[in-house]
């Protein structure tokens, strides 16, 4: 088994291809899956790409815990008896392996076709006509000046960029919208507080204005897990 | 006017044009001329086929709802012998998540993600660099994230006349199982993509 | 090799070449063929003849450089036309301020040359006579300068329902790995991405 995998050690794009690859190279029926069998085979495959070194994204491992679960859940009798109703833990995966599955083949088939520049090619040489009338028309996108202003801000670096985003919003009036919304709410999580569009110097404000409002002991906040959401209290 | 100077009027508009020209341009230069009975669908026809003979290096394309002239694919390997330096290829990643775009469109990041099982997020940066997607608007979601699309420049790529002209998914099921077969070079493997009771060896 | 093959290989090379090739290139691309006893002189002749008609709308022509293929001179008042009927892509220095004024409104003629670092007047005249932008207002602050926005025409261009339907910096840092972003020092962006020389066309 292993020496098979030896051999035809592929990378794949995700865990959902590497699945596939298992289902087929092993003959199943991607509509019933023998899901310990593909579970164990899953494995073996993230413990040899560890032995390699092969640096997996974490999404493998996610997968890994859906494969688990769902033979967990396979394994438990139904208490309740209404197999018609119950629906095959499977159900999800097996849909989204299809869908993969088709989108895969959408792929092949598309770069299967006669690519510009790969395949076939335009003409080369740029023909200059004179240009005399008033062009009626615009041929640009969103996208030309979203990526226009972002260069243009990469190019205005530092102090020009706090430059203009200081004027948007004030610690002072951060600490009153703060207020406000806690005031109804009663408990806010701290990145609800920012502006939909923020930048560094919103997180910076609106910071500066929570520590205020500590400070003053106006608020308490606290963090249930570790990187969880941030609460602030209005303080009793 | 005679026929075969307006089809030489019209390869010359297509010729100089750097990208596909589209029908109603060729119309409206034409729109000071008498047709008399005369179609530019009928002038597009005889134009096409005398750059159909299997003799001719370039062939006349309909894209991206315009007309473009093109080296022939038969050609390619000469071509490349030129180094013309141009756009390199698009890894399997970037295939896919375009396809994605193309049927699923408009598509957030997230859906993608969904359906490929990865994070997309470098592939949908190079497909927006290579101006083959593009950002289409905002999805009425919380955050309300972007919605991403094909582009003009896609058409052009791919050699599609729009984007109804991509074979339906359905299509592509049957066809592309076997394909794929081949790419990996497994021929030993049965298809995954049969539906039970369907024999193995009905796509060899 | 048949020789109608040969033909159309060198169609498609001249075609293709980015400059005008010269015969010793055509030359070097066949020289793993065998020829016989046909020449590539022979070879150029009978494409010339071909494309010599009048009923051609292209020409190949025999620059100092190389060979080249152009549209018939005779046709060139049509040609020109096309520059009439297409629309044209905007310039870079005006999709600069554009998107300045796009996400920054209301904003003043010098604050958009201090982003820019070049002074701007005859581009935001430009965008003016576009109607792409409009005066919104004067500012309060010494001289009361004019305050620019954009306008209903610029969200239609672009097809927006309203300006918070611009994607905003945000937006594109979702895109790509964070990293790559810090990484990115160089301004050179994918508006680049195009062709140099690309000609106008639009997308709708």
């Amino acid at each position: 088994m292993e020496e098979n995998y030896r051999v035809k050690l592929e990378i794949f794009e995700g865990p959902l291809d590497l699945l596939l690859f298992l289902i087929k190279r092993n003959e199943l029926d991607i509509y019933d899956i023998p899901i310990s069998f593909i579970t164990e085979q899953y494995l073996v495959y993230l413990g040899m790409m560890q032995v390699l070194n092969v640096e997996l994204a974490s999404e493998f491992l996610v997968i890994a815990a859906t494969l688990l679960e769902i033979k967990a859940r396979m394994l438990i009798p139904t208490l309740v008896e209404k197999e018609d109703e119950a629906e095959d833990p499977r159900l999800e995966l097996t849909n989204r392996l299809l869908e993969y599955q088709r989108f895969k083949n959408a792929a092949i088939q598309l770069n299967s076709r006669d690519m510009l520049y790969r395949d076939t090619f335009t003409r080369g040489i740029h023909e200059d006509v004179d240009a005399d009338a008033a062009p009626p028309n615009i041929d640009a996108d969103v996208y030309d000046l979203l990526v226009a202003f972002k260069s243009l801000m990469d190019r205005a670096r530092g102090e020009k960029i706090a430059y203009m985003a200081v004027e948007r919003i004030s610690v002072a009036q951060r600490i009153n919208d703060i207020m406000e919304r806690i005031g109804i709410a009663k408990s806010v999580a701290f990145d609800t507080l920012l502006p939909r569009d923020y930048t560094r110097m919103d997180i910076v404000i609106t910071i500066l204005a929570i520590l205020e409002l500590l400070r003053l002991r106006m608020l308490r906040c606290d963090q249930r897990e570790p990187f969880g959401p941030i609460w602030l209290y209005m303080q009793e | 006017m005679e026929k075969d100077r307006l089809i030489a009027i019209i390869e010359a508009l297509i010729f100089a044009s750097d990208r596909p020209l589209k029908t109603k341009y060729i119309e409206q230069v034409l729109s000071i001329v008498d047709l008399g009975d005369i179609t530019i669908d009928g002038l597009m026809e005889a134009l096409r086929t005398r750059y159909g003979t299997d003799s001719a290096g370039i062939e006349l394309v309909e894209v991206a709802e315009g007309w473009q002239f093109r080296t022939r694919p038969q050609l390619s390997d000469w071509v490349k012998r030129l180094n013309i330096v141009k756009p390199a290829k698009l890894s399997m990643p970037a295939v896919e998540t375009l396809s994605i775009v193309a049927y699923r469109q408009p598509v957030t990041h997230a859906e993608i993600d969904y359906v490929r099982g990865v994070d997309s997020g470098g592939v949908i940066k190079t497909l927006l660099d290579r101006r083959l997607i593009k950002i289409v608007g905002k999805k009425e979601l919380p955050g309300r994230p972007l919605v991403y699309g094909t582009t003009q420049e896609f058409l052009e790529v791919f050699g599609l006349k729009d984007i109804s002209a991509l074979p339906s998914l359905q299509d592509i099921k049957q066809i592309g199982s076997a394909e794929e077969e081949l790419e990996r070079d497994q021929a030993e493997l049965p298809l995954a993509a049969n539906k039970p009771g369907e024999g193995p060896d009905d796509e060899e």
